[in-house]
């Protein structure tokens, strides 16, 4: 019930904020970050109740919903999903201050489709029904289009189709895939689309579902529907032009939750439902067996190679992204504990990192209109707090130990090792990589000579710094005491090794 | 149970009695009214349709434990399938009429012809839905087609209407020709005329190896082609295009929808009883053979879709892409398929007369039926735009929207008929359709008006009638009851 | 009380960084912060000498769990043996005095507050990185230097030089630290935990399971893991960027990149020694003997004050290394903290002199200037040509030397500032190895006597080269260490208005002087002597070319006789005896000879490389070039008889400059070079590849696909003639298709 | 007379007029080769009716029947359209009426 309702009170609150008349922006911006803040408390409460000791979902909800195909509105959360859910929550409040004063027009509109994007999310890291949980992966879509295409930057209306484009093709394939699993999982009648049952149904020796072929097929397509959000190479173009199209809000969501939903999606659908699947992907025997770990490398190598090349800022961080998000399938293609945790890890930490990252860059740009790299120039002398959050932000971001981004790397790659030695060697050249292309972003934007035209450059407001605080003390929190959310995940990815060991 | 006499089938006849009354009077009071402005024509139209509703509900319900039953010594037949179109083609109809009634396209002057025709359009194909018989079939097939003709010339003084008559006229009366052919082979193999007698006839006689394979199939072909022209599939679909764009919108909406379900329904009745049987599928492989059909159909439609810069003639091309998406289902040969056939019938016939209702308050407001008409609609009429995304959102398949629920049926049925490859082009296809669909979205939300800026208003009940479209669209696909259609399908496949 | 002490330790810096660190971010001053983060420091150097009572002979690790995963746990933890905590004080000592030092040197910076509390970060890093148990501790600990390092180079960043050279450090030294984490990779992968000491460490696991077929695997996780300590430490090829870190103020040089940060490397050298093998070991001293070398040649020919001590460090870091290497473990501690204290000595002087001359820029500027080192390049400097003829221009980042720290415009500062010159002079001594009463030379006798024994008992010719190398290096040490000596504070003042305005420092300077001068006397250093105290740890897996087993550095006996001769310390060479019938056992014969003659030869070449120096930079009161235009031929003539000017002018000197200025050409453009230019190639043309590769190929790629299918429809629309008869063609062929192909079917 | 020649007239009938339908540059003899593939029908339901059916079964002849009707009512609303075109195209080209296409 909890859970319900932290779902569907962003959507309750569109219904709100659409009742409200135009003209009271006020209004209608302190209706949206309340119907925000509400989930978060509950977030919160649900982070602080659950019950660590246990692998199984809790807060479970199951009631029939299209019962022609045995379709159930199955919600609960288990380690992983409440670590993002938490994740989700605390972004939205953040979005919605960022957005107090840069969204110029339509204001009611946005927060409108923001709190329907919010719905989404949250349906979907609480889904356990296969169907409801692919309901709200496409849930995201429409929000976001419009959040890109209509207060984006110039080239906005490229960047929108292009991700819903991209994405839109992503799932078909997985929908297929969806319905295959559906049709194979039982006689007519007694077909589910139960997520639980499923995961059981494919560990069943000489159940339809458990057979290797098919789980190779149906692996791949789940996989592509989920490497497209991730974004993995090379389904990634859509990533930087709607990174840097997007409003600074919807590029925080962006790169913090929707990409999340990929690996979610990898982790709760294509490792723990078609373990043999996976197996072939990743057993390390041949180029199959070591594809998904050579995309989690080309990921990394790539992305950060492409960052290095980027002179506009939120290209850069967009390019980071991809290069973090690699390690995150490196790890998970190690699929043992430091593996598979440090992939877990990775996600929370680039959410709450690239937010920041955006952010910041967000601050910028609404201070000096644009965002050329080069065009900066010793603001470190002239705005010194923004310099400092900035630096905090890029040190957890290239892995900095102490800071969140290094645990998630560390235990991906010393995961990865185990099976991967080669290219797990050649992933840490992106650890190298990173470091160089932040340094470099720090020394054009920040170090040297201020430049002239922007003495005046006013410093960071406290606006901005609210919605940079919470997550940069997240930031060290989770680089001081990882355990605090190994702890909410660590029997969950017990279980999950358990499944994948019992093949 | 045995056809019931022409005496006993009148009261049950009631539905079609009533439209066929309705339509005369509607042409009386027409005469009798002077005031060329008024509306009354139109609300008699709408009663008709209503007391035609409630005649539809009787007779159904009148046979509520009986099953099915055969009318006018086996001509027609009264099922569940049929009832369900009638209900399905009576609100295609009365919308048309609210259309119409708002729409400013049509001549004032003919309103009386114009609804009558409108009342004798749905007749027929209430037939369409209903016979069994192939002279049934030929007659209610041709009615349709013969009003239809006029009804999208129906604007006088319009060179486009004109032309577009013109084409369907030729287009129709080739291939109804053609389909007319085949069935006279058909009636001469069987020897009958009644469908479901033709199945065992033909089987039989492939059996015993009197009539060659060939010969069912030119029969098949030929008859494929007059349903194919009905239901606008490729490659029978050309005249669709030009006739959606050169008509009335209200009588494009309605072809798009209502003729195209009396189409459907005619399809499935046809091909499923009069070649249902496993041995006629094994000399000719016609599902097969619909496969491809509604393969390219789909294709076609919406690649043709892509560069359209009028909207009527993008939702034409859209609508030529769903027939082929409803056709995935035909190929099945399972209540799964006819189910999802008629279910996404019902989400079609919303969210495509939506969208068509749309077109006509844009064409009446800003007198444009192209895509930069619709330049910054989100600012002047933004209830409306959003009504218009929910609408091309849906037609593209996009959860939780009801055309998404409609694809999710129609691709499992084909999926579980181990169609991957069709299933596939069917999605691949549904994504290439966001692209089009998109293009009026971005010009309704990121593009500006220009310098005219005028906020457009619309009534009240413009909004209830857009709402009548909006809330199905979004909420059916979440109501159980609409799962049930496999149900309905039982009647018109054959046991086997 | 370890884990209390230890605790109070690191959260002593810790807080002090935690509240001034943010309020200095918003440059506002907490009040008397300063002192509150020196105070912070002392008490943390208390603790450390209070641990020295709690070392025991065999230490457990105090951990605790930081992250459990289902199967595998990485532990947090404290390991405290003697070299622990010798380490923790040289750590608080060091960085206790240049909080003190840098109160004086820092006053009026614009972000001084800033600068203390990254020196407490900074301070915290360190200690953390010295009292972890592990390697994931110590690979925290080790990259969060990395960033002080980074943060207090660039503390200066309006400078373009110093932005280049903090990011320049942390760039390299990351590459370094990427060798190290793969090495952990492979021993985490071996062993299931990061964890060092205890029962399932990795020492214990390591001794106990593995064979002589791991030896490759093992040597190269040890070369590994070596290679965050060539990053760290500044080691060929790797040690470009200390030089160029010189960027940061000086008390900065002094702490982090003299006394503490670079010797972590050597720190985790010897913390890895239970697993190095005969292989990794030879890497690392060859690395070691070679940067020795090579730093120092380059050192003889800088005129930048604080390059020249910046290669210095460089050059006893190799050596250190090489100690390690060659399994003198002992002996590379020991001049681990020797070079600390002396070293930091050095920069803190140099850094007096370079405060004496900046203070009076300050004067002349009336304090209009930002801070510190922005110089106007022609205000006070002598005429620009000398400039021009720098030798430094091998550097490509900061190749213009500033005039404070330019040694050619020193010269007879040791009247101006005495207590500058005396402790500078003592830390001299003791890095050139004079003998006896200073500690650099007992340290550095004694890695000269380990290598000698090792390459006396193993017959080795590897070590007998390894020990010509650091025979050579400290020769040439000598050298230019008194030719910094000579050239600062003797001779003529050669910029005589820059020479008036010097001053001696203030007390907050030269007290922390005085006391590192102290400590550069062997007494201080005694723990060193006691054999029992620090011991080396087994190496199970180094197997000696005749000898299964071998304890490596067990006997320093040499040390004995030296010091009965010259009768330092009795007690000492007791306990060195005590120490040596403990391993007498070992099977470890014949250290004597090894030691004395090891000695002597330090010694003279110690001797001549200060008398060297001598002729050349004191005697020479003349410059050198008027020496060429000014002597007649009789005075030519009256040096010809001894020929040695002339044979150093016109050999030797040329030969060693030219080979110092090969060297310097060879690091800075071959070395610098492929470092730079490996840069540049990444990130201008293999970025930009990959940068245009994914804007045309991959996401041309998909356009293409959407131009093709746009295309497609554009040819599918155009069938739509508009012309019925030809729909209706269409309707006839496709008829007639479907019955032909469903005919043939 | 047996059914064949009845069904190779039919076919020779349905062939011409499709032929008509394709080639002829006048809406008019369009219109007649529509007439003509009705009236190959018609030929062929009679002729079935005649040959393939017991005697008392007329079911064949009706639809013939039926099918004149609709030809004929075919017809009026081709020609009343025939009519529309030439008014607003100005001539009865089929190819002239192009307008709608793409």
């Amino acid at each position: 019930m909890l859970l319900s309702l932290m779902i569907f009170i962003p959507l309750l609150g569109m219904v709100a904020v659409l009742l409200l008349p135009r003209e009271s922006e006020e209004l209608i911006k302190r209706a949206t970050l309340l119907f925000t803040l509400i989930p978060l408390a509950l977030a919160v409460y649900l982070f602080i109740a659950y019950d660590r000791s246990t692998a199984g979902t809790q807060y479970v909800v199951n009631v029939p919903w299209i019962e022609a195909f045995n379709i159930q509105y199955h919600i609960g959360i288990d380690g992983l999903s409440v670590t993002l859910l938490l994740l989700t929550a605390l972004l939205g409040p953040i979005c919605v201050i960022a957005s107090w004063r840069n969204i110029e027009k339509g204001i009611k509109a946005y927060m409108a489709l923001f709190l329907l994007l919010e719905t989404g999310m949250l349906g979907f890291f609480a889904a356990l029904d296969l169907f409801l949980f692919y309901v709200f992966f496409e849930l995201t879509l429409l929000p976001m289009y419009f959040l890109i295409g209509v207060w984006g930057g110039p080239r906005r209306e490229y960047a929108a189709i292009k991700f819903f484009l991209y994405t839109l093709f992503g799932s078909v394939l997985m929908l297929v895939a969806m319905i295959a699993v559906y049709l194979n999982s039982g006689d007519p009648g007694a077909r589910t689309f139960d997520i639980p049952t499923l995961i059981a149904l494919a560990s069943t020796a000489g159940h339809a579902l458990n057979d290797l072929n098919f789980q190779i097929w149906v692996f791949l397509g789940f996989f592509i529907g989920f490497a497209v959000k991730v974004p993995i190479f090379p389904f990634h173009t859509w990533l930087p032009d709607a990174h840097v199209e997007a409003p600074t809000a919807i590029s925080v969501i962006l790169a913090g939750i929707l990409l999340k939903m990929g690996t979610y999606g990898l982790v709760r659908i294509n490792m723990a439902m078609f373990p043999q699947g996976l197996d072939h992907f990743t057993n390390g025997v041949g180029f199959w067996g070591n594809s998904l770990a050579l995309l989690g490398f080309i990921n990394i190598v790539y992305g950060s190679f492409c960052a290095l090349a980027q002179t506009d800022f939120k290209k850069l961080v967009a390019y980071s992204s991809i290069g973090h998000m690699g390690f995150v399938i490196l790890g998970l293609a190690a699929r043992n504990d430091s593996g598979i945790t440090g992939a877990i890890l990775q996600m929370f930490n680039h959410g709450v990192i690239s937010a920041m990252l955006f952010l910041l860059v967000g601050v910028l740009y609404d201070r000096a209109h644009h965002r050329e790299i080069n065009g900066f120039g010793g603001l470190g002398s002239r705005m010194p707090i923004y310099t400092g959050i900035t630096t905090l932000a890029f040190m957890a971001s290239l892995g900095l130990p102490g800071l969140s981004g290094f645990v998630g790397e560390a235990l991906s790659l010393l995961g990865a090792y185990d099976k991967f030695k080669m290219l797990t060697i050649l992933s840490t050249i992106g650890i190298v990589v990173g470091a160089a292309y932040f340094l470099w972003t720090l020394q054009r934007v920040f170090l040297g000579t201020l430049n002239p035209k922007y003495e005046e450059l006013p410093e960071i407001n406290g606006r901005e710094i609210l919605t940079l605080v919470p997550l940069g003390i997240l930031t060290i929190v989770l680089g001081v005491w990882p355990n605090f959310a190994i702890d909410m995940f660590r029997e969950s990815v017990t279980n999950l090794i358990d499944v994948l060991n019992a093949i | 149970m045995q056809p019931l006499s022409n005496i006993e089938s009148l009261l049950y006849f009631s539905p079609e009695i009533l439209l066929v009354i309705f339509a005369a009077a509607v042409i009386i009071l027409d005469l009798v009214v002077k005031d060329r402005e008024s509306v009354a024509v139109a609300y008699l139209s709408l009663v008709g349709c209503l007391c035609t509703f409630a005649a539809v509900l009787f007779t159904h319900f009148s046979f509520g434990d009986e099953g099915p039953v055969s009318l006018f010594l086996g001509m027609i037949r009264l099922d569940v399938f049929s009832s369900f179109f009638k209900v399905l083609l009576l609100l295609a109809t009365a919308a048309t009429i609210l259309f119409s009634l708002r729409s400013e396209e049509l001549d004032a002057r003919l309103k009386g012809e114009y609804y009558a025709l409108l009342l004798a359009i749905t007749f027929g194909m209430f037939l369409m839905a209903s016979s069994t018989n192939l002279l049934m079939i030929f007659i209610s097939l041709e009615t349709v087609s013969l009003t239809s003709y006029i009804l999208a010339g129906f604007l006088t003084h319009s060179p486009r209407s004109s032309e577009a008559a013109f084409k369907y006229i030729t287009y129709g009366a080739v291939a109804s020709g053609t389909m007319l052919f085949g069935l006279s082979l058909l009636f001469g193999m069987a020897g009958t005329g009644d469908l479901a007698q033709i199945s065992g006839r033909l089987t039989e006689l492939l059996a015993a190896g009197e009539i060659a394979p060939l010969a069912v199939l030119i029969a098949i072909t030929f008859v494929l082609a007059g349903v194919g022209y009905k239901i606008a599939s490729v490659p029978f679909h050309m005249w669709s295009p030009d006739v959606y764009e050169g008509a009335p919108i209200p009588i494009t909406a309605f072809l798009s929808v209502a003729s195209k379900s009396a189409g459907f329904a005619l399809f499935i009745r046809f091909f499923y009883a009069g070649f249902g049987s496993t041995e006629l599928m094994q000399a000719v492989d016609w599902p097969f053979m619909l496969a491809i059909v509604s393969a390219l159909t789909m294709t076609v439609g919406n690649l043709a879709a892509l560069p359209q810069q009028n909207v009527k003639r993008l939702l034409a091309y859209s609508s030529i892409a769903h027939g082929g998406y409803l056709l995935m289902g035909g190929v099945l040969l399972t209540s799964q398929g006819v189910g999802a056939i008629l279910f996404y019938l019902v989400v079609y016939l919303f969210m495509n007369l939506g969208a068509f209702y749309v077109v006509v308050l844009i064409a009446n407001e800003v007198g444009s039926e192209m895509v930069e008409g619709y330049r910054g609609l989100s600012s002047r009429a933004p209830l409306v735009a959003w009504a218009m995304v929910i609408f091309l959102v849906s037609l593209a398949g996009i959860p939780p929207f009801a055309g998404f629920f409609g694809k999710w049926i129609l691709f499992t049925a084909v999926l579980e008929q181990g169609y991957y490859w069709l299933a596939l082009v069917g999605l691949l296809n549904s994504v290439v359709s966001l692209y089009y669909y998109a293009r009026i979205v971005k010009a309704m939300f990121f593009e500006d008006a220009g310098e005219e800026t005028t906020n457009v208003s619309f009534s009240t009940g413009t909004f209830a009638l857009l709402s009548v479209f909006v809330i199905p669209t979004i909420f059916i696909g979440f109501i159980n009851i609409f799962y049930t259609f496999s149900n309905i399908s039982v009647s018109v496949i054959p046991m086997q | 009380m370890i884990v209390p002490l230890i605790s109070i330790i690191l959260l002593c810096p810790l807080a002090a960084f935690a509240v001034f660190g943010l309020f200095s971010l918003a440059n506002r001053r907490f009040p008397r912060q300063d002192y509150l983060s020196t105070v912070a420091m002392l008490a943390a150097l208390v603790c450390s000498f209070l641990l020295l009572r709690e070392v025991v002979p065999t230490p457990e690790p105090h951990t605790v769990n930081w992250i459990s995963l289902g199967g595998v746990t990485f532990s947090m933890g404290f390991y405290l043996d003697s070299v622990t905590v010798i380490m923790l004080i040289v750590v608080t000592l060091v960085s206790s005095l240049v909080h003190i030092f840098s109160m004086g040197y820092m006053h009026g910076d614009p972000r001084y507050p800033r600068f203390f509390a990254y020196l407490s970060l900074f301070s915290f890093s360190m200690l953390f990185l010295v009292v972890s148990d592990n390697l994931l501790g110590i690979y925290i600990g080790w990259e969060l230097v990395g960033l002080c390092s980074y943060l207090l180079i660039g503390f200066w960043f309006e400078k373009d030089s110093a932005a280049n050279a903090c990011k320049k450090a942390f760039l390299t030294t990351r590459v370094g630290d990427v060798g190290m984490f793969i090495g952990m990779m492979m021993l985490f992968t071996k062993f299931q935990t990061l964890s060092l000491y205890g029962e399932g460490g990795i020492f214990a696991q390591a001794a106990a399971q593995l064979s002589t077929a791991d030896m490759v695997w093992l040597s190269i996780a040890g070369v590994l893991i070596f290679c965050g300590a060539i990053g760290k430490s500044a080691q060929m090829p790797l040690h470009t960027w200390l030089p160029d870190a010189m960027e940061g103020p000086t008390p900065v040089s002094a702490l982090i990149h003299a006394a503490t940060m670079v010797a972590a490397g050597v720190y985790l050298t010897a913390r890895m020694f239970p697993i190095l093998t005969e292989t990794s070991s030879l890497v690392i001293a060859y690395v070691g003997g070679i940067t020795a070398i090579i730093a120092a040649t380059i050192a003889i020919v800088r005129f930048d004050i604080k390059r020249v001590l910046a290669y210095s460090t460089i050059s006893q870091l190799g050596y250190m290394m090489l100690a390690i290497g060659a399994g003198s473990y002992v002996a590379g501690l020991f001049h681990l903290t020797t070079h600390a204290f002396f070293k930091a000595l050095l920069f803190l002087g140099s850094g007096s002199v370079i405060h004496a001359f900046h203070a009076m820029h300050a004067h002349a500027h009336d304090d209009e200037h930002e801070h510190a080192h922005e110089h106007e390049h022609g205000d006070h400097d002598a005429p620009g040509h000398e400039h021009g003829e720098d030798s430094d221009s091998g550097h490509i980042l900061g190749s213009e030397i500033p005039p404070d720290q330019d040694m050619r415009n020193m010269g007879g500062l040791r009247r101006k500032m005495p207590i500058t010159f005396v402790t500078m002079l003592i830390a001299t001594l003791s890095i050139s190895g004079v003998p006896f009463i200073f500690s650099g030379f007992w340290s550095k006798d004694k890695i000269l006597a380990g290598v000698l024994e090792r390459a006396m008992e193993w017959n080795s010719v590897h070590h007998y080269l390894l020990f010509v190398m650091t025979l050579l290096a400290a020769g040439i040490t000598a050298f230019y260490m008194f030719r910094l000596i000579f050239m600062t504070f003797f001779g003529e003042p050669r910029n005589q208005e820059m020479h008036e305005m010097a001053h001696e420092s203030p007390l907050s300077m030269t007290v922390p002087l005085i006391v590192l001068a102290i400590l550069s006397f062997p007494v201080v250093n005694t723990l060193w002597f006691n054999k029992d105290y620090v011991k080396p740890p087994p190496q199970p897996h180094l197997h000696a070319p005749q000898h299964a087993y071998l304890a490596p550095d067990s006997k320093t006996g040499g040390q004995s006789v030296a010091l009965s001769l010259f009768g330092v310390s009795e007690a000492v060479a007791a306990e060195e005896e005590g120490g040596h019938d403990t391993h007498a056992d070992d099977g470890h014969h014949g250290h004597g000879p090894a030691h004395t003659i090891a000695m002597v030869l330090s010694i003279i070449v110690a001797g001549s490389g200060i008398f060297l120096s001598w002729l050349f930079y004191h005697r020479r009161t003349l410059s050198a070039e008027s020496v060429a235009t000014t002597f007649r031929p009789i005075y030519n003539l009256f040096w010809h008889k001894y020929y040695f000017d002339e044979f150093y002018d016109g050999v030797l000197v040329a030969l060693t400059v030219w080979k110092s200025r090969l060297f310097a050409q060879f690091d800075g453009s071959v070395v610098d070079g492929i470092v730079n230019g490996v840069g540049t190639v990444t990130r201008d043309i293999l970025a930009a590849f990959v940068g245009i590769f994914d804007n045309r190929v991959v996401d041309g790629l998909v356009n293409r696909v959407a131009q093709v299918t746009w295309a497609i429809g554009g040819k599918v629309r155009r069938i739509q003639t508009g012309a019925i008869q030809t729909y209706l063609f269409v309707v006839l062929a496709g008829i007639v298709l479907l019955i032909l192909i469903f005919r043939a079917l | 007379m047996t059914l064949q020649h009845y069904l190779v007239i039919s076919a020779i009938l349905f062939t011409f007029g499709i032929f008509a339908v394709l080639t002829r540059r006048n809406a008019i003899s369009i219109l007649m080769g529509i007439e003509l593939i009705l009236n190959s029908c018609n030929l062929n339901f009679a002729a079935f009716s005649r040959f393939m059916t017991p005697p008392e079964d007329i079911s064949g002849q009706i639809i013939a029947i039926f099918g004149i009707v609709l030809a004929a009512a075919e017809a009026a609303v081709f020609l009343a359209i025939i009519l529309a075109i030439y008014r607003e195209f100005g001539s009865i080209r089929p190819d002239e009426v192009d307008t709608l296409k793409g």
